[in-house]
């Protein structure tokens, strides 16, 4: 199905919504939901959302509890996309808690698995610049999934 | 709900409307305290199928044999060797596809089985049995274990009023989980003796994540009726495998019945689910039955522990996706696989062993010498015994892979070693 | 260290001292580039074992004939039936233990199996071919390919010097990985179109990802010669399990013997762990090859891709750690849980394969009608290619475990209705 595309579209009227536009669900919902709480970094305002509290738990203890917060893995570096990013993630992520239209266990997406795996060669930039083998001039320049193997750095699953 | 509302729930798990004591036998009674718990525990009435497992309604004509109006697929239509398999044997007759808890009781009372007069043994893993054992036995759980068994079924039914229920596994007071089945407290004594653990007391030793498995091994397990008490008896004091419940048997000399073609001395293997799942990599991991047969379900904020007991692969986000971060597609793929390719070596493994029936018959008929035949005979109690034991498992060799594959691979050659003895 | 020391170590390994181009063969030569890497791939020369695999220094006195001052375990002493199933057949008489990258070039020129006499085909997989195959097709390296393998493998020899290098994987300008051997182009090729990709180029349509496991796919696979002009091929047009290479040889008509004790036209099955890892779960869940064998290893701050290349148990944090979470003692004991079972059933399998044999053997000599020893070998051919699969394959059941036993199972039968044959 084109679920993506629908969402595309939900988007760019959230960012409209964001731009000052008030009322409607939008706003309830995000109100609520402290959806809002995906415009800051603390952790603790992810797992506001209960479904996220074992994350959170789990994050505490990994490699990464003292190191980088949530939004350093699942938001990018900072500009426009890091806003986008958070609007569009803020609010279907506060549509879906509302409807309770989501699986137990979540599972991310395409745009936010690519999100994470940018975010791990911000930090890593040395490393991932081991593991981009070293191309000059190469016709198609393609790296390993980080989280191929170290889908546990951020919060055991 | 509004996620107000939600954040409310998260706080409320749940409120004690009614007492419930050790005696309370009633899932109702139960059910007022815990009715989400309840509802689930009730949906096991539903029938769903899935490509090796679940359950499919078929209607039945009531009668005053026999009133269900639904029954599940019989066995011995999809699978026609088994009839061959259990000549002689009251399987033979009528063997269906299991369904939930909440038919355990009427399919056990109405099953074709019943005919040949069976003890009241049966009906521990059948019933609530637990309030009734104290009741019969004066408080003291074995004596009424035991006196329970020595009755005829029919008599041991009258004590008995409904299918598994919370007091089977959980405590009254606490709601900490506990087993119930002096069957299976001894047993699992005799296999943690193995290990070197002496007076093991499951109720008291173990650690509530073994508790997520013991409480369902109390059932799914091979067992026997044991001497003229006919105590039921899990064969594991040599180990949990197909080889040590061989062992056992062998050496108690124990037969279930006589083969109606060929008369050899013939073991049934029964649902050792607990068994097969104790040699895979997910026992290994420490995943338990409740893990994938009753995983955890947001109702509004909380998180419940669905007592819709089934399939798995009917929800696999909450069985599987919390450790496989798979699509429900590409989870229940995976299962398949390993369920096609197993079915395809069950299938292998059955046609010799028919061969070999056929074979001994006939030999027995053209008069080959007896020694030979007693041969034959022997292989094909132990060809038969292991290829039922995953056939009878209920998994078709998900809950451990290559172990089942090997038992197959054993029990096929079990078979056609049966052949050449009568060369 | 602090991140900025480690920055510049993280530069230093990638500073091209020399230069390298399509035509530099010499690994010593790639080596001034990445020393790193150049190391690790001669520590392929050491050797130890584990429970399984690895491998075993044996003292051997040096000769004209044969050199080598340390070999490997002959796998003729510790697996008796293998002679047996080999009869007439040049491994019957040595097939060792494989050992590291190192030797492969000695170990081919060395083994006792040369003395039939083989092809230039041999030395595709035994040596860095790409430069010689372009030379010897000016430039066209099909050319090359097919005028190496019409040589006698005397001559060829002549040709190379030493064992698979950095060109063979790697592309000079770019250390993009691709490949280099004819016959797995083809081969891959072939397989995608049965998936209904047309005109498959490996070194331009894989990703990254699948390419660290054909790079391996070139030469750890089932291969035979074809035809006069003795073309390596990999039987893959029909699939890449073992029936689907059986189904090939028998359209084919294919044989590579006629076994010494029964006269059967044999088939011989040489290491298919592309092919058996590619019907297990890993490859399922896109764990490569280069994943386990070559697991990225620290220096300094830098990761680089271990070329030791050996056996992940010798290294279980690196190799498995990252996606099992398990100390190395658990790591190991799991791949040696799911070994052990798997050559209980090798066992088993190989033991009915020589009673076919000695049957065969004994019913030829009472003149037993020929229908009845024809379809006896028929069975013989085909249990013998089926156990001689998962026995070539080097991961004793690991790389996919259920499969394997499967394969066995199917053996044990093939076997025993050849014996069944000749009632
Ligand atoms: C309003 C409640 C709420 C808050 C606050 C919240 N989440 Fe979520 N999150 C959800 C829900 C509900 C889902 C499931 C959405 C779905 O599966 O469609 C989800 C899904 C996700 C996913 C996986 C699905 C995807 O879109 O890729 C990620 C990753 C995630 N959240 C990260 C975060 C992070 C990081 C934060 C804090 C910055 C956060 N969430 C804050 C409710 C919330
Ligand atoms: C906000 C910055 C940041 C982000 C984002 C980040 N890391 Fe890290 N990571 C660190 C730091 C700092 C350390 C501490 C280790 C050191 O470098 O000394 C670390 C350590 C690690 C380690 C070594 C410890 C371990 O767990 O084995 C791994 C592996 C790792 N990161 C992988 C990742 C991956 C994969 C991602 C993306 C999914 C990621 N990191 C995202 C900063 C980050
Ligand atoms: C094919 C598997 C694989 C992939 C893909 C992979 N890693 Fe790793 N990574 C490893 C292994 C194995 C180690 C442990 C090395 C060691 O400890 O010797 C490691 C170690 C690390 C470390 C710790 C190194 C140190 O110096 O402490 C970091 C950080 C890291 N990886 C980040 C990444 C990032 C970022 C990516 C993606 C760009 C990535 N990894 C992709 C396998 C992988
Ligand atoms: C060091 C990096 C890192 C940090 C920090 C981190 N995560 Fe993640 N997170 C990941 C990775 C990697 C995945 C897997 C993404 C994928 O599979 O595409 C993930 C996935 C998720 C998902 C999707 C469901 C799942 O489990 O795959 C949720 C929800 C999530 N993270 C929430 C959080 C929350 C909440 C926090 C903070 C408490 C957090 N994460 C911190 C790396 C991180
Ligand atoms: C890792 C997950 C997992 C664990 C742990 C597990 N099972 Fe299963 N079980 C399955 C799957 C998958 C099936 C196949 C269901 C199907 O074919 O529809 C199955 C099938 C069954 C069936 C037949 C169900 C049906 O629909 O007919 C029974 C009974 C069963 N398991 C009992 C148990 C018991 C008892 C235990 C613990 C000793 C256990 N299982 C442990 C996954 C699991
Ligand atoms: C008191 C005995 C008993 C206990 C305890 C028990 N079961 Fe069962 N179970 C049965 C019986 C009997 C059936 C078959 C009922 C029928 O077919 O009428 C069954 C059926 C099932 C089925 C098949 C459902 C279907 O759709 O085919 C599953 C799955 C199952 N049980 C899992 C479990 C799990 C998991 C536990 C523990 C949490 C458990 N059982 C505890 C006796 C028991
Ligand atoms: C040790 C526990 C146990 C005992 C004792 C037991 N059962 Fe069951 N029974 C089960 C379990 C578990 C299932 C579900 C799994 C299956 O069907 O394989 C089941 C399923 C059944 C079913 C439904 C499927 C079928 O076979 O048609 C019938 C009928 C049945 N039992 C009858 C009996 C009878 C009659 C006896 C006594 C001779 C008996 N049971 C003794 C545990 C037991
Ligand atoms: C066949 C066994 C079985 C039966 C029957 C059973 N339960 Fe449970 N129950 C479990 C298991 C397993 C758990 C998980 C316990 C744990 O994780 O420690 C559980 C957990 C619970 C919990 C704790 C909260 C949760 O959801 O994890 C409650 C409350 C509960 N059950 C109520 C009931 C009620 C009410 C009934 C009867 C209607 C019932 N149970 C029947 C096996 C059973
Ligand atoms: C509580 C965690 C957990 C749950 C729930 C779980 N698994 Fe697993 N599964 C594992 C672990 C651990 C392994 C062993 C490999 C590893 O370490 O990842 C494994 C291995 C497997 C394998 C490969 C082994 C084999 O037998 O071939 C398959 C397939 C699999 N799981 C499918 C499933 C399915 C389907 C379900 C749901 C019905 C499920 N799992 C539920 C943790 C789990
Ligand atoms: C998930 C990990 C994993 C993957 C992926 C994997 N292997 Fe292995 N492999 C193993 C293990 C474990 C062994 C057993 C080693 C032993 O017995 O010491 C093994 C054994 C081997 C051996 C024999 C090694 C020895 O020490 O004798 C060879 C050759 C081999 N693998 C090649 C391959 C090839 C080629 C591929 C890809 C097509 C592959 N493997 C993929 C884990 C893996
Ligand atoms: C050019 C052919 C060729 C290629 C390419 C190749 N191998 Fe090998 N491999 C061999 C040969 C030949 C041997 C046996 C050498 C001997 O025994 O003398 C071998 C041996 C091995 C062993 C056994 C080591 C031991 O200790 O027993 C492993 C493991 C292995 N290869 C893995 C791989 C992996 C992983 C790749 C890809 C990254 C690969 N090979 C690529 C030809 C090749
Ligand atoms: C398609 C690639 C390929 C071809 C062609 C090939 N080999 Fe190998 N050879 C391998 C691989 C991979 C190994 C390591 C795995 C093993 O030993 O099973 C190996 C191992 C060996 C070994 C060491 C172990 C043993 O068997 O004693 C010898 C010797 C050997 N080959 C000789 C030959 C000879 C002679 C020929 C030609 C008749 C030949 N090889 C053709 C790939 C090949
Ligand atoms: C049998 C195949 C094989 C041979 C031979 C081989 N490599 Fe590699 N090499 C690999 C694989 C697989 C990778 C991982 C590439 C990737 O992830 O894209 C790799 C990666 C590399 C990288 C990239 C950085 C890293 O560590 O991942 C360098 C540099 C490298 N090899 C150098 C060499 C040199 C120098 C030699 C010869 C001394 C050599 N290789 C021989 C298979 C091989
Ligand atoms: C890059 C990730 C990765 C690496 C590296 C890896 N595995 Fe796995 N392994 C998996 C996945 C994925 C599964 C499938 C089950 C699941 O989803 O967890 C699995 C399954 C397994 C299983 C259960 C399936 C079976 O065949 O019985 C075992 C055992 C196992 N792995 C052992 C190992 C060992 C030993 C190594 C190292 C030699 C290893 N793995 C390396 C990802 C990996
Ligand atoms: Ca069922
Ligand atoms: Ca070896």
């Amino acid at each position: 199905m084109n679920e993506k595309t629908a969402r595309i579209g939900v988007v760019t009227l959230l960012i409209a919504l964001f731009a000052g536009a008030a009322g409607g669900i939008g706003f309830f919902t995000l109100g609520y939901a402290d959806a809002t709480a995906y415009l800051g970094n603390d952790p603790a305002a992810c797992a506001n959302c209960h479904v996220m509290q074992g994350h959170l738990d789990a994050w505490v203890k990994s490699s990464h509890g003292k190191v980088a917060t949530c939004n350093d893995c699942h938001a990018p570096p900072g500009g426009i996309d890091k806003y986008y990013c958070k609007a569009r993630n803020g609010f279907f992520h506060s549509l879906a808690f509302t409807t309770g239209e989501f699986p137990d266990n979540l599972q991310s997406t395409d745009y936010n698995h690519g999100v994470t795996e940018r975010a791990c060669r911000h930090c890593h930039t040395e490393v991932a610049h081991d593991l981009g083998t070293p191309v000059s001039g190469a016709s198609r320049v393609e790296d390993l999934s980080c989280i191929h193997c170290h889908a546990t750095v951020g919060h055991d699953r | 709900t509004s996620i107000f509302e939600r954040k409310q729930e998260a706080r409320v798990p749940f409120a004690r409307v009614v007492e419930i004591d050790d005696d309370t036998a009633d899932p109702a009674e139960w059910g007022k305290n815990f009715p989400q718990h309840y509802d689930d525990y009730l949906k096991t009435a539903d029938m769903e199928q899935t490509l090796y497992g679940g359950s499919e309604a078929i209607p039945n004509m009531p009668s005053d044999a026999d009133p269900r109006n639904v029954v599940s697929k019989s066995k011995l239509g999809t699978i026609p060797q088994l009839k061959r398999m259990w000549a002689g044997y009251a399987f033979a007759r009528d063997f269906r596809e299991e369904r939930g808890h909440a038919y355990m009781l009427t399919d056990q009372v109405y099953t074709e089985r019943q005919k040949v007069g069976q003890p009241g043994t049966c009906i521990n893993c059948h019933a609530s049995t637990y309030v009734a054992m104290k009741r019969l036995g004066n408080g003291d759980l074995h004596a009424g274990f035991d006196a329970l068994n020595a009755m005829p079924y029919s008599e041991a039914k009258t004590h008995l009023d409904g299918p598994v229920g919370c007091i089977d596994c959980h405590d009254a007071g606490t709601m900490r989980l506990r087993v119930t089945r002096p069957a299976f407290i001894d047993a699992i004594a005799a296999v943690k003796k193995l290990e070197g653990i002496e007076d093991y007391d499951v109720n008291t030793m173990a650690t509530r994540a073994e508790m997520r498995t013991y409480v369902c091994g109390q059932c799914h397990v091979e067992y026997y009726f044991k001497g003229e008490k006919k105590t039921l008896t899990y064969p594991w004091n040599k180990g949990l495998t197909v080889d040590a419940a061989w062992d056992y048997y062998e050496e108690a000399g124990f037969k279930d019945w006589t083969h109606a073609e060929t008369g050899a001395p013939m073991l049934k293997a029964q649902h050792p689910e607990f068994e097969l799942w104790s040699q895979g990599i997910h026992a290994r991991s420490g995943v338990t039955c409740a893990d994938c047969h009753m995983p955890y379900k947001r109702v509004g904020g909380m998180k419940v522990s669905n007592h819709h007991v089934r399939s798995p692969l009917l929800a696999p986000n909450n069985a599987c996706g919390n450790c496989h971060k798979y699509d429900d597609e590409e989870l229940v793929a995976r299962a398949e696989s390993i369920q096609t390719r197993h079915r395809h070596l069950v299938d292998r493994a059955l046609d010799a062993l028919v061969e070999l029936i056929d074979d001994i018959a006939a030999a027995a008929e053209n008069g080959v010498a007896e020694e030979k035949l007693v041969a034959a005979r022997g292989w094909q109690r132990r060809a038969s015994f292991y290829v039922d034991y995953v056939e009878a498992e209920n998994s078709s060799g998900f809950h451990a892979p290559q172990e089942a594959a090997r038992i197959l691979g054993e029990s096929i050659d079990y078979s056609r070693r049966g052949q050449l003895a009568l060369r």
